[in-house]
């Protein structure tokens, strides 16, 4: 932060992206809803089209020129995830639909066949349905136990009580990086290396990770990272398992079907090589491409100046909503990025959508799926501001100014 | 936002807000021969509603109890003021009057006198993602007079 | 046929299709792949990219504008799905990530838990890998059997034999709608009415059969039917898994994950009814917004239309390879559709498809990811040209022609 | 076509034409001491190569078996000829040196007398999804000799 952010300006990557240069309700729209999908440029956009009106074909298995180009652009773009998250090998790289299906992926394929009962996964209390309902599935499957790591009323985990229900019994640990619903930055530098020194796998939920920090699987030691395309600016229906090489080379496959093979007889079948045997049938080519071109477009700006810029803007939108009258601030870590949570007055969150809505203002609102942290504070909701770096001061101002609107009209 | 204004107090009209902020009938009947739940996974309304029926197939009280936005509410409130009294079948076929009217575009159809209030609901219709607040309570007064066991959702 | 296919002119269609207007290796394009991938109508490319300058946000648990107009395009795609198969209610649509996602989640939903040892699934030997090696998978799990009815010389399922082996021990069958390394349009009305009689459910794998036929699930009466969104002119990463709304309802979840849940709780968490509960995560929204725009553009030329055209255009191909020297036709069934495999005299594959490219013609090589077929008919691989309603004879000339020059070269 | 013709002669060369049609040192080799299977699973080529090396670490003799497109068997069958008579050691410089030469776009750099006939792939390069048929024998020999248990793969 501090001197340097202070030249940094989202003017210029605002115009990149054409869908915030519209009117909702006869206002310029104010796009706070980046946590649960973000805007894309029109990089990713058009990559995505020209690919579709001149390369595309099916991958891996054609020899005619569209086939071959499709492959060197999907294969590519695994590369562009590659060096982006700073993965040892191409092999580690697995393309899924998303965070959801990663998080799926390695609950079904590592831990199904493994873990036995009395077994451990520990997570916290402030994940992701997504990092908490396949391990509940698995657990059920398996008679293991999920051990839920407690947080204070900032919403931070508490380090060394998730530390302390570190046993023998713990077979995975997962957490978010960072939460979508509070914002805390958890520490997972320091379970990491607890983990490790215990020979305990890691998985960290990296949806709202790779949007906003420079994320580097190799220094931060994780055995698992899942991310989502859509929350990088990038196309749904994409995301990455990155995963430690030795280990998914010791899983079984996921999916069965086309191109996760070698070798298909009724008698035998002789799985693919990593990263293939975890892509099973035609993925998804054209969203892959997108975002090997998100990919692109964020390293163009890069991933410091971006988490620079908006440390900025979110400590600057966490001062401007405190000084709102009647506003209860839900999630004030210590450690906090680019998503506030909060609640005004007694108006409801859905009603406060609305309001704002009608004034151009676009936040989320509702459990923002994760309930359980809805209950730690005794919610049923929030309504949730979250920032991407082509937000600016001027929309924390319009933010705050519907705010005021909406305790006028309820008052 | 001075043309913003006057929509959104269509929408957030007196008596709505008034619904929502003094909900009658609101809270647990102990004597409920029937009873239904109403979930909207969407902003997370929960919803419970009971209804006496006598003999006769006459409402004779009505109550519900949970949580919600000021719609959802709203709407549960002016529900059980519309209907207690009223026969089951008679109670059914409001519901489904009003679920026409909310989720329609024709044009508005009078209402009779005892569902005169329920107009305060009509400023969701230009809020296409707000219907299902206020047609909530009425899908569970219609699963809960046809003792459906399953909570109603807007999903 | 006859008649009233001959007023039809695929040149209308074919100007829809940006990428059929290039050039390969200094020649116009033939595409001949479009059992692997199929290419998207402009209107298909126009829409994912509109929806996604305008209309983009995550869907479901929004109350903004653009969350809803997201929701709406996304839920209206799942209702052109319904109306273009005839299933009897939108429940029934899930939306998944292709064929191959459809299948395995039939066979680890339903059939993992209740498979028992000495069950059978019962499938035929024309299945793709999709449809082979999930169910190897399950039966490995659960200690199930796996039993494979014969195909003919011609290609063909054999009726009889597949009839013979359903006994009381067949859990379910699976089989294409058509096969996609043959062409072979399989009896699923006469297995499905059997199967019904006794009580089995059966899937059929219509990857093949949504691009070529006008396929009605009511009509069908199967129980399953699966299919993928880029074989029928849409975006990658789309697909569809009908299911009978009873069977998909005593099913418990595929994956874990946001909106797949009403209620989450460390204690107890409560699935979505029917179709969320097997939708997990953030689902492909600009992909299924495409594959609506697909559905509307097949509609608007009928599948009536389109399936008479093609089958014209497919014997007409059959008739000119026939012709060639040195060609051996694989798969010759009585009912056949869209595909022609084939070998030229002892040409490999691979060598044939890389001369056809060299002269603008994309034929795919190789297995099919249908091993099973080569094996029987004890070859590595074979040759694939493949229609769309797109092609013209004139593919069709430039096909034999290239087949000629590719028997000078090795003469 | 007139202009398509003479690259795809390029391709398929007269050599390798020959070497696809007759492959030289055909079949198992009994008493081979080093061996390694290629696949691409791309076209399905499938290979297996043998070589017998002596105490010396000389190559005494090679083989290959399986089956493929035209540019893997000729490969192999050229690979054969190539690398009898080598020192392990220089048979897997060579097996580098080919690889690069028909994966880089460098200029074709002068070969030793006795790869000389491998120039007959060089046609490859102008058909980048040809390439991998052309070096999986190449990687296969590389298996064999450093002992490599996985078969070798072009993906
Ligand atoms: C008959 C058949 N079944 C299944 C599949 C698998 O489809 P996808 O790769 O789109 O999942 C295909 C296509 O490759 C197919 O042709
Ligand atoms: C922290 C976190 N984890 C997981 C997810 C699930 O991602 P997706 O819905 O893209 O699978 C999200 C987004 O909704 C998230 O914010």
């Amino acid at each position: 932060m501090g001197a340097t952010a202070k030249t940094v300006t989202a003017t210029d990557w605002r115009a990149d992206f054409p869908a915030l240069d519209q009117s909702v309700h006869g206002q310029p729209l104010v796009y706070l809803d980046s946590a649960a999908s973000a805007q894309q440029p029109a990089a990713v956009i058009d990559a995505v089209a020209s690919y579709q009106r001149e390369d595309h074909a099916n991958v891996h298995r054609g020899v005619h020129t569209l086939s071959h180009r499709a492959t060197e652009a999907y294969e590519g773009a695994r590369d562009k995830v590659r060096d982006f998250i700073n993965a040892k090998s191409r092999s580690e790289i697995v393309l899924t639909s998303g965070t959801t299906e990663s998080i799926n992926l390695v609950a079904q394929s590592f831990c199904r066949p493994r873990l036995q009962p009395g077994d451990k996964i520990l997570i916290t209390h402030l994940e992701h349905h997504a990092n908490i309902v396949p391990w509940q599935l698995v657990c059920e499957q398996t008679g293991a136990e999920l051990v839920v790591a407690p947080i204070n009323e900032r919403g931070e985990v508490e380090l060394d009580s998730l530390l302390g229900l570190i046993d023998d019994r713990v077979f995975l640990i997962g957490m978010a990086h960072i939460s979508n619903a509070l914002g805390t930055v958890c520490p997972v530098e320091k379970v990491i290396e607890h983990a490790r020194q215990r020979g305990i796998p890691v998985l960290i939920d990296g949806a709202q990770g790779v949007p906003h920090l420079d994320v580097d699987v190799q220094a931060l030691d994780c055995d698992f990272y899942a991310f989502s395309g859509h929350k990088m600016f990038g196309p749904t229906g994409t995301g990455v398992l990155y995963g430690r090489e030795a280990i998914l080379d010791a899983m079984p496959p996921w999916q069965g079907g086309g191109d996760m093979i070698l070798e298909v007889s009724f008698d035998k079948t002789i799985y693919n090589e990593l990263p293939y045997k975890f892509e099973a049938g035609t993925p998804n080519i054209s969203g892959v491409v997108g975002l090997g071109a998100a990919v692109d477009y964020l390293q163009s700006i890069g991933m410091q100046t971006i988490a620079r810029y908006e440390q900025k803007l979110h400590d600057h939108m966490v001062a401007r909503l405190s000084n709102v009258d009647g506003m209860r601030l839900i999630g004030q870590a210590r450690r906090k990025a680019s998503v506030q949570s909060f609640l005004l007055d007694d108006i409801h969150s859905h009603d406060l959508g609305t309001i704002l809505d009608h004034q151009g203002v676009a936040i989320r609102t509702g459990h923002h799926c994760a309930m359980p942290v809805m209950q730690y504070f005794g919610v049923s909701g929030t309504c949730r501001a979250s920032l991407a770096f082509y937000n600016t001061h001027d929309d924390i101002d319009r933010l705050v100014a519907a705010l005021d609107k909406a305790r006028e009209l309820f008052a | 936002m001075s043309d913003a204004a006057p929509d959104m107090q269509d929408l957030y009209r007196e008596l709505v807000i008034d619904h929502s902020r003094n909900p009658r009938h609101f809270g647990r009947l102990e004597d409920a021969t029937h009873t239904a739940d109403g979930i909207n996974p969407l902003c997370g309304d929960k919803l419970r509603l009971y209804f006496r029926v006598d003999a006769s197939g006459t409402i004779e009280s009505s109550s519900f109890e949970g949580s919600g936005c000021a719609i959802s509410i709203a709407s549960a409130s002016l529900l059980t003021e519309a209907v207690t009294g009223l026969e089951v079948d008679d109670a059914k076929s409001c519901s489904a009057t009003i679920s026409t009217r909310l989720t329609t575009a024709a044009p508005y159809a009078n209402l009779d006198a005892h569902l005169e209030n329920l107009k305060a609901l009509d400023g969701v219709r230009a809020y296409p993602s707000r219907v299902k607040c206020a047609t909530l309570a009425w899908h569970a007064l219609q699963a809960a007079l046809t003792n459906d066991t399953q909570p109603a959702t807007t999903e």
